[in-house]
């Protein structure tokens, strides 16, 4: 049960149709597809920075790169409103980058650094910006599933049109928070959309290894959920699953699963040696890479010519120098300040307030010697 | 003044609570049509409707992750967790997600949730009958709060729902029938009792107990049998928060006695004493005119047999026991 | 969405065939009939004594009664073999009796007795014999779905071929301990026959709030694993079911989800004041009695006559009657003996035996300032 | 002798136990094509196949429940959870499964069940460098062992595995490269090194450390600067197990020393040294000449910052300064 087979043969069709415009499906603009090429650029040249200053030592702990897997956020996150809430993973640099943080704080805060999004108490794990509505990356596995249903249960009830979209792998599949947060979304039919990144493994762990069915989308079944499956390596794929998920979301119908099949190209994280799987099956994905496939796609479509593709990546780069050189700079947190935000409403133990009253009060209070039990 | 039950004391807040805040949801398993398993939210989902009084799956995890989340998405959830037994079952969203959240994404949100959870036994068996305190009191990013009165249940659980941090609110079930004098609510006046003050609820000379929830009544009657029979006059803290530690009001009242006894009822390895009696002795070493005694759970799974109980739940006179040892 | 239909009207089909004897179905002897007849009697007086010792206050803690459910244990466990491992949660009584646990010993042990099954240690919801291969009952829902797991995994390791049963309630399948479970059993393809007694409430909740599928066999569905539903207040739809399930998994063809359509005719424990269900709802169920429906086809089968169940009846009630005495003679567990058996190899903090060495094998330890980090 | 690592040895245990009884099997996550995820059970599936060293999915309480299953169908499972952070996940299987049914089913079984886990730091943030020694060292029914030394771990693990209790086997990441001498395996003789014997690991009559798993080589290496400039003889006890602790040693070197320092690395507020304080202080109050003091974790979430990180963490420095104030 080793290595698993290479690009998916199954290709989903695309439902939406194409008619808006001849060239372009799913009434897409030429600038909105250079928007997602430029993306996907951008995360994949950060991620690249990132792994260099990683072997630096200028980031230390664990990185989990997205290398392979661009297609699925920038899809899914363009496919949806800026104003929705967007929660995912440790491996979440796609997600802060596509949600158009700004790629210095990103970087900042793999660094460790106080102009970091999180002033370099998260680290690479957890990127954050609630200004944009991107409530961050999780490292324990699935927990932020039932936290999206809450949150998507929040904008239910607060009569709000934002939906959830909340990210995992196929390998947070076997943990039991995944139930409890999928029974909970479809029991209250919350606006929210779950998004597994099947990319084959959780860890070291191939996906027969962890699951006893291959399609991560029967396990939304269960709970009457629709579940779509889509191409997680061809950004188009991604973003007509996510839309018309989110449109189903928004109008009430309730939660909606898209497993988007994807690889990852890069290790795990940094330090993994990558024994369980064939170099040669690794070699097979990559030839799916959906950044020259997508750039391809643009310029048969004329979105850009191969020049204009170049010039975009001349940008990011110059964008990624710039972010490395701003994380460089900035300042280390104060260990001054390392005990500050704890609470949002501090506690301080030295100033207890213990009003000594008489015991009269007190006394008042009748004990029962045998409390009535409880019917649990 | 009223004469109310604990239950009744607690009950009035969540619904005084949600009558001023809208944002204020209660969820939780057997909660609705039930009442709850200790019927103190009973009668409310008739009142508010089940999208404030959300009846849940049984899934400690998924409750507590989700309370998590709509506190994020702008709610003021108060998760009830049917016992704290069960709370294990939710300690990872506790610790990793609601006690983390402000800190680990650098200050951009908190989380304002409420774990309401029960402590307590009487033949209930080994798996439910512990009681965790302690576990909860260490884990920075938490407060945690176990009133032993109707008025403190009331005025802390108020003080809770309000704070922006996410509260462990522990009440036990040997109190839920005990009655006590509660304030009327009146417009306008504080009816908050704030998180992180101790009370002094009996003032005394030669001995401080320091106690919680139902050990607070441990302590008070032990205190009334050493006045009475051995002439010593005991001082009796009501702890009511156990992170923050209102440390002050103990070591003032520790420097006049120079003896202390602490009353937990959780295991006395590893429980909450442990830590009370760490944190005083540094305080107050040159204070102490003998090893402060802790009287706790004996270290063993509570065994469901009445008599088998009945030897290893702290009382009143093993708090009595503890203070002649030290006479 | 309060309260819930009355008896399902879909009745499963008996898909085992009648051949064998043209008058019992099932290859049943009259012997088996009375069998389970008389077991079904035994449970359902045990706890009639039971509820009249709690309100004697012989009993404390919690009890959760069986009544109305008998026919779910006493179908499967005569469905399979006398050594298959048996699991089930705290509503455990129907359990232990059909499975030949001492009716005396189980009284004893509800009465918190040194003669009970485990001494007085557990009480009424941790019943367990392990010379009968009854490994207990448990108390926080769910738990012991990847116990059995585990008990199953150890029997197809040593090639042994008992199948576990795992008797569990509608309320479980809501926690993700139970997904944990089956996703196990199905990956490794485990001897166990998961039996989801679905009676319509998990303690106040109705199944409409606990879960948004009503046929808990379609939470196997995502695991790949053969489900069923059964008639649970009809001992041989129960009975054909499991005895299919024990042969599937016997051979070696995995794990089989069971569901069994029943309800308590009782509350969820003696403290429940049934506030979330129509006194109406129970009434209909109760005319579905599984003991007079049963005796019933008994008589019309002629397995026996009115009057040959009316012996039984007397004989348990009898039964019963010293079962009760036994366990009001048994001596109180003895309070100095509360601390023994924590451990099999008991830890005495007075013996620590600290073997005084001398610095120089430790100074062999070469620290390495920074150690290698793990890829998690 | 052989100068073997951590991980070597915390490998060779498995290995060789698992050659001597069948009904040795590992479970966990990333253990079989990985290696595990601090590479421990690298080359251990190639060697025993995947029926006894199994690759399971992400689902901790699920690993600790099935294994607790396969202990009483009559196998020995060792179960890793990849770090003590994801025990949380597992912890209800820990208290109320493994701890409590030898007790609570009147003896009728036991539980021979060992759980591997890691503690560690290394910029890894705030959900990643827990640690929670204290809280299973406070449940009855388990035993906990947390070695420091490669042939602690060999010795220790391997009466782990053959110990018919559940025991928590905690590593911890910044040891595994470390290197020790271990004894070769001899047929015949004795290889396993008792659960619940604390050891002298240097000798001394002014101060007692006492340490475990890491913070015992910051103790050790604070004896040698408080030897140093200060002049100061310190005693170093290597706990090693911490249910049950060993007290007669402990207390056997404060009735010489009269000064105790405990030294741990997680938080202070209700970490186990603040266990380990309330019990020797019970002990030994007339022998202290000071408080006992506590080298531990700030109670601040761990940062991911290696500045930030930097100012939390418990080393030598503060060791040698816990003692300076009490001398
Ligand atoms: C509860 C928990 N268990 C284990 C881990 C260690 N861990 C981190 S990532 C990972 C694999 C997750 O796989 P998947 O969900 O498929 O996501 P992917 O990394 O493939 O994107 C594991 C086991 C963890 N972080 N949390
Ligand atoms: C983890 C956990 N949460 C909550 C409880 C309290 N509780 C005991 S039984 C029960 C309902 C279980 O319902 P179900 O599984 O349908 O079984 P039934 O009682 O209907 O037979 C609940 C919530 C518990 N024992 N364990
Ligand atoms: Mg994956
Ligand atoms: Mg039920």
């Amino acid at each position: 049960m080793a290595a698993s087979p290479g690009p998916r043969r199954v290709r989903p069709k695309r439902t939406v149709s194409r008619s808006v415009d001849p060239e372009l499906p799913l009434g897409l603009t030429p600038a909105q597809c250079r928007h997602m090429y430029r993306q996907m650029v951008l995360i994949r040249r950060f991620e690249d920075h990132a792994a260099e200053a990683y072997a630096q030592a200028k980031i230390g702990g664990f990185l989990h790169l997205y290398i392979g897997e661009e297609a699925v956020a920038v899809g899914a996150l363009n496919a949806c409103r800026d104003d929705d809430h967007l929660l995912g993973h440790y491996r979440d640099h796609g997600y802060a980058l596509a949600r158009g943080c700004d790629p210095k704080r990103c970087m900042a805060e793999l660094f460790g650094r106080e102009d970091g999004l999180c002033h370099g108490r998260g680290g690479s794990m957890h990127l954050a910006d609630a200004s944009r509505n991107f409530w961050g990356g999780y490292a324990i596995v699935g927990s932020h599933i039932p936290i999206g249903a809450g949150m998507a249960y929040a904008m239910q009830y607060q009569h709000r049109d934002q939906v959830v979209l909340d990210f995992f792998g196929d390998g947070a599949t076997g943990n039991g928070i995944f139930h409890e947060g999928l029974n909970m979304a479809a029991l209250w039919n919350l606006p929210i959309i779950f998004i597994c990144e099947n990319n084959l493994y959780g860890m070291g762990a191939t996906l027969a290894e962890e699951s006893p069915v291959s399609e991560m989308k029967i396990k939304a079944e269960g709970y009457t959920m629709p579940s779509v499956q889509c191409d997680g390596m061809d950004v188009l794929a991604v973003y007509a699953a996510v839309r018309e998920a989110a449109e189903h979301c928004r109008s009430g119908q309730g939660p909606v699963f898209v497993e988007a099949l994807t690889y990852r190209f890069r290790g795990h994280s940094m330090a993994d040696p990558e024994l369980y799987r064939d170099k040669s099956e690794v070699q097979r994905w990559r030839s799916q890479d959906p950044i020259p496939r997508f750039g391809e796609f643009c310029v048969e479509h004329r979105v850009c010519s191969q020049k204009e593709l170049a010039q975009i990546n001349e940008e990011v780069e110059q964008l990624m120098l710039d972010a490395v050189a701003f994380a460089d700079q900035s300042p280390w947190p104060d260990p001054a300040e390392v005990g500050r935000g704890i609470y949002a409403k501090p506690i301080d133990p030295e100033a207890g307030v213990a009003p000594s009253v008489s015991a009269v009060e007190l006394a008042r209070i009748e004990a029962e010697p045998e409390a009535k039990q409880a019917g649990i | 003044m009223a004469l109310v039950s604990y239950r009744e004391a607690v009950r009035g807040a969540l619904r005084d609570e949600m009558l001023r805040d809208e944002r204020v949801i209660l969820l939780g398993e057997s909660i609705t049509g039930y009442g709850g398993s200790y019927a103190v939210t009973k009668g409310l989902v008739e009142e508010f409707g089940s999208k404030r009084v959300m009846e849940t799956p049984i899934a400690e995890a998924g409750i507590v992750g989700f309370a998590v989340g709509a506190a994020m998405g702008g709610l003021l959830p108060v998760a009830e967790l049917m016992t704290v037994n069960f709370a294990l079952l939710a300690l990872d969203q506790i610790v990793n997600s609601a006690a983390k959240f402000h800190y680990m994404f650098g200050g951009q949100w908190s989380v304002p949730l409420v774990v309401r959870t029960v402590s307590g036994f009487g033949q209930l068996g080994p798996t439910h009958s512990q009681t965790f305190e302690g576990w909860f009191a260490s884990v920075p990013g938490l407060k945690v709060v176990m009133p032993a009165t109707p008025a403190d249940a009331r005025g802390l659980l108020l003080a809770s729902i309000r704070d922006p941090d996410p509260v462990i609110f522990i009440e036990h079930s040997l109190l839920y029938s005990t009655r006590g004098e509660v304030p009327e609510p009146t417009p306008g006046e504080a009816d908050e009792i704030p998180i992180g003050s101790a009370k002094v609820v009996r003032q005394g000379d030669d001995v401080t107990l320091v106690g919680y929830s139902r050990m607070l009544l441990q302590a008070l009657q032990a205190a009334e049998v050493l006045e009475r029979d051995d002439g010593i006059s005991a001082e009796v803290i009501d702890l009511r928060t156990l992170r923050p530690v209102d440390y002050p009001t103990v070591v003032e009242s520790v420097r006049r006695t120079h003896q202390l006894v602490l009353c937990g009822e959780d295991w006395r390895t590893g429980g909450f004493g442990a830590d009370l009696l760490s944190e005083t002795q540094d305080r107050c070493f040159d204070d102490l005119d003998g090893p402060i005694q802790r009287v706790a759970m004996r270290d063993i799974p509570m065994a469901y047999s009445r008599q088998l109980e009945r030897a290893l739940v702290p009382t009143s006179d093993q708090v009595v026991e503890a203070v002649r040892r030290l006479n």
